[in-house]
């Protein structure tokens, strides 16, 4: 994709490595990649992988809830990993610390 | 060249693009080269551009939803403010004051937040809304640079 | 989204800004951000920067000279182009074909070198110039991207 | 300077550091900085150091054909150093170099 969002499945865990800029016109790709990565696989747990992106605004905050509810409707968990500060900052403001995880610390092993 | 500028009213660019989504990353970059000259801090910057980017993305999505029309940038400099006026000739907003409430969004089936009013709340010094429905929404942002105490 | 594009019949920006010399960096960013999207080399950006450069310079100390006027700057991107339209409400030139021979220059003791209607020429593949004395000047340039072959 | 430029004596040679961008605005801001650095000093060198700048028009020229002509006028000589792939493109196609000299290879020593 254009502004390098990237997808990878370990095992039951999907990996979103997410754009430079998270915004709008992004989270729309976004969403269909992430449905496209998913497939009919079974995935367990999605980790937002922020280590590319420097920037977000509440489009990438409606994206994530969005795939927060699907994760949750079959059981699954929602993670986040590698965010800068002003990404955090973006996160920790819009209250989604209460549903998604950090995965940070995490090893990526212990997914599969 | 800084010191002259002082004793200017103040100084306008003024942007009009298509409402395609992908300018809204192309107003959060000319916003962020005019601010420049402000000499803010890189929080500044950020704050500004996720502010223009909650502005712009809306007029895209609520204001034209499936047209494309013209959204219009205005940024002014003005001692060590800037303000920014973010316009649409498209849907209007009924209620404003609903609107601007956190976490109202008139499209859930969007994925939509109803967070990007408060984010630019959050982030600019003052935010001024005008609509009319069936006219347009003009959105009025001032961010003070570098300043603790803002007059 | 690129092919999406090639559907529709183009995409314009349209930027004002006033005629004071530090904007001519401002309009050089905004137009090589714009031009990104056509994927172009980075030769064909400089090329792009340069030819913005001089006519928005000419426009700021030709056409405005002592006052504060406004640059109009409109960057069009269609299929493999780009169509920058420069425009003042300046001076205007009394004899253009003089005017973009290489070498005159009206202000020699300002220091112009006379070669920037050559830069635009040799930099962009098309260059014309529309001007009328007392009402101002439009320099509308093309440059076609990735052509080695241009139709 | 805002924009970079910075000047420097040594003996009778004049370093001007040219700013990343030379256009209208900063050879304005060069015109003033150069006659500055000079002052009632003997220069018989001016360089134009190049190696911090990445775009140059037509403005840049008429500066630089300036300061050859008041270089001249006093029998100095005008010399270009560390001009980028695209700074030396705009100086040939301007026929420059029938006036400046390249000061790449020469030592900074020679010149005083
Ligand atoms: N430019 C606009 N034109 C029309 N309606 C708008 C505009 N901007 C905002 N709105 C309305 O205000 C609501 C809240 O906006 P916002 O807080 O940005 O949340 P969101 O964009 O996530 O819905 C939107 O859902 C929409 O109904
Ligand atoms: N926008 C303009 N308004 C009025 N006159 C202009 C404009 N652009 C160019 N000219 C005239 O054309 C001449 C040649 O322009 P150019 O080739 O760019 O050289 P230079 O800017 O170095 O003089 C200028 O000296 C000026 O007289």
């Amino acid at each position: 994709m254009e502004n390098g969002a990237n997808y990878k499945v370990r095992g039951t865990v999907l990996y979103a490595l997410m754009p430079k800029e998270v915004d709008h016109h992004s989270s729309q790709e976004m969403k269909l990649g992430i449905a496209e990565a998913r497939g009919k696989r079974k995935v367990t747990r999605l980790v937002f992988d922020f280590s590319k992106t420097d920037f977000m605004d509440s489009s990438g905050i409606g994206m994530i809830l969005g795939r927060y509810k699907e994760m949750a409707a079959v059981g699954g968990e929602v993670f986040v990993k590698d965010a800068s500060p002003r990404v955090k900052k973006i996160l920790e403001m819009s209250g989604i610390y209460r549903i998604v995880q950090s995965w940070d610390g995490q090893n990526e092993e212990r997914g599969r | 060249m800084e010191s002259k500028k002082k004793d200017r009213a103040g100084e306008t660019v003024h942007l009009e693009f298509e409402s395609h989504s992908h300018n809204e990353q192309f107003a959060r970059v000319v916003s962020a080269v005019f601010a420049a000259r402000l000499d803010p801090t890189v929080e500044e910057i950020e704050d500004i551009k996720t502010a223009v980017s909650e502005a712009v993305t809306n007029a895209i999505i609520h204001g034209y939803e499936k047209e494309i029309g013209v959204v219009h940038l205005d940024l002014t400099i003005e001692d060590k403010s800037l303000t920014i006026v973010v316009r649409d000739e498209g849907a209007g907003i009924a209620n404003v004051k609903q609107a601007m409430e956190p976490l109202y969004t008139s499209k859930p089936s969007k994925e939509r937040s109803g967070m990007g009013f408060s984010f630019m709340e959050a982030f600019m010094d003052e935010v001024t809304v005008e609509s009319e429905l069936g006219k347009g929404t003009e959105v009025r942002m001032v961010k003070r640079i570098g300043s603790i105490f803002p007059l």
